[in-house]
């Protein structure tokens, strides 16, 4: 070997990362190489787990980290192994806030309760407690209340790379659309009255 | 009319319950019959009432507002008799249009909700590991007395990660010894111990073996064997302990 | 692929199973095979790794178990990322450790290292060096192991006033059922030791 075997090194240092992952910076500053070169190896590297059926792992990109993780296809074969502790798995309460945060953050309690319809106190606890979501700020005006907004952990715990990455509100465009529709058959029979 | 047999706490709230009725009633979302779903949706808070649950205030205040929105519906509507250029005032004038605001943006954080309900568990599919024990590897790198750069979150976020993690079973073996004790072996069991023993036998004796797993079956075993006529179980009085014997030897 | 990807599932279970590693007879029972297919499979397996330069992770075989372990000539690399400075903040496995220990204080290391999974020396001397937990006893029974408990430091650069005033873990809330199992199984590792 006269070259520097990137993908062992790489898989190595992933591997003892664990799932605390490791960032383009760590990866770049171990490497001594810059952080574009960095990002380009790691895309290499993860192209290289997902097309090979041999591996049982591959490369997650979370919340701006990398960590390797087995895939998907043999969770059957690991479930006969594993306890899963099903730990987070959220109330509907919980998770309907959650959905409200991750779209709309950085937003107050208050603002949450009106989409809601109810008391979010409950929620609001467990999902600080499990660390999805905490206090980014103080909005401004009367009461400065606090603003909550999504973690990394939150990003980790449903296998985001980043926000952006939040599947799509369903959109109101198409209800607009709809009610758009529903607007101009009514003019229509204004019309031919 | 028709009744329900659905707990209130099986919804998120009043909006989640007015949408659960839209459905139900097969309505159009942009025109709610008030009337009708007020209706449909007062049964419901009656019903909660007369089975004394706690209804919270929100369904209460909900209650209002539909009944505010009823009986604006009800009143005339001057615009029709004017021209169609205020049609679009019309339109927004719709006493509905607030509530249907807020169902549409309510429904659709839920809808959003079951979508991270799948990545979640998509996510449970794929295995990581912990940090690796490196303490071999680097040898004198003793950290100092630094100030601390983290905070509360960080800390839960590790805890949850931990516990996010899955943990390898023990020997697979002892998955497959925890088999279910027969019910009908314990039946046996507690009859023959109650023969032999020819007399009354304190309930909490029958529970020798202190298991979860032993205690469900021993206690469903003793509800068989009364319900077969089997054993006789008395009480001196409230809250005293419970006597079993056999029919048989009695 | 018809047939059954060996090299990929037990690369997943290995993974999974981490330092406790695999025998032979988890395997076989896994894979639904014999256990003498299931030593062969294995040292095929092992000698893939070890002749593909672009892996960076080994199979050993230990008393008996079978584990992945980063090969021997990655160590400068992993030496790296330790020592590179993360400075200020704790990493992960730290943090980890912390977290067990502030809420189930006093406990050994025995005991972290149950709940964590993986060996915990270099979290506990990390976090002892930075004064965050301190011996606070020692455990009764055989060996006597040390006790460890968070120190006031602790509490000062978590804005803590007192013990009491640590976020409620969700499975501390009595009337989530959900999280009453996530603590049972919390406890339920602990009884084990």
């Amino acid at each position: 070997m006269n070259s520097v075997n990137w993908n062992g090194i790489v898989e190595s240092l992933l591997f003892a990362a664990g799932d605390e992952g490791l960032s383009l910076k760590q990866i770049s500053a171990v490497l001594e190489i810059g952080e574009i070169e960095a990002k380009d190896k790691m895309n290499e590297i993860i192209q290289m787990y997902n097309s090979d059926p041999n591996r049982g792992l591959q490369v997650l990109e979370i919340g701006g980290t990398y960590q390797l993780a087995t895939k998907k296809e043999f969770a059957i074969y690991l479930k006969r192994l594993v306890e899963s502790p099903s730990s987070t798995s959220l109330s509907q309460a919980a998770l309907e806030t959650l959905a409200v945060i991750a779209y709309k953050q950085p937003i107050t309690r208050i603002e949450i309760e009106e989409i809601r319809g109810v008391k979010t106190e409950r929620p609001l606890q467990t999902l600080t407690a499990k660390a999805l979501i905490k206090e980014v700020g103080r909005a401004e005006g009367n009461g400065r209340a606090y603003l909550y907004g999504t973690t990394k952990e939150f990003l980790d715990a449903f296998g985001l790379k980043d926000l952006a990455e939040l599947p799509k509100l369903p959109e109101q465009s198409e209800d607009d659309e709809f009610a758009q529709n529903e607007a101009d058959l009514f003019f229509d029979t204004l019309k031919q009255v | 009319m028709q009744h329900y047999n659905v707990k209130i706490d099986a919804f998120e709230g009043p909006l989640d319950l007015l949408l659960h009725l839209i459905n139900r009633l097969e309505i159009d979302i942009y025109d709610i019959p008030v009337a009708e779903i007020t209706e449909q949706y007062l049964i419901f808070i009656h019903t909660m009432k007369e089975l004394e649950l706690d209804i919270a205030s929100e369904y209460l205040v909900m209650a209002a507002t539909l009944l505010a929105i009823k009986s604006k519906m009800l009143l005339p509507k001057h615009e029709e008799d004017e021209f169609d250029e205020d049609l679009d005032v019309e339109m927004e004038e719709d006493p509905r249009d607030e509530l249907v605001e807020r169902l549409i943006e309510y429904r659709k954080y839920k809808e959003a909700a079951e979508e991270l309900k799948e990545l979640e568990q998509e996510r449970s599919l794929m295995y990581t590991k912990p940090p690796s024990d490196l303490a071999g590897i680097a040898k004198d790198a003793t950290p100092e007395k630094a100030n601390l750069d983290v905070s509360l979150y960080d800390m839960l976020g590790a805890l949850q990660k931990l516990m996010r993690r899955k943990k390898l079973q023990k020997p697979l073996s002892t998955k497959v010894a925890r088999q279910e004790i027969p019910i009908e072996r314990r039946i046996t069991e507690i009859l023959t111990v109650l023969k032999s023993f020819r007399g009354r036998k304190n309930f909490n004796d029958l529970f020798t073996i202190h298991n979860r797993e032993h205690v469900v079956v021993t206690f469903l075993a003793v509800l068989e064997l009364i319900k077969r006529k089997e054993i006789q179980v008395t009480q001196e009085n409230n809250f005293a302990d419970l006597f079993v014997e056999s029919t048989e030897a009695s």
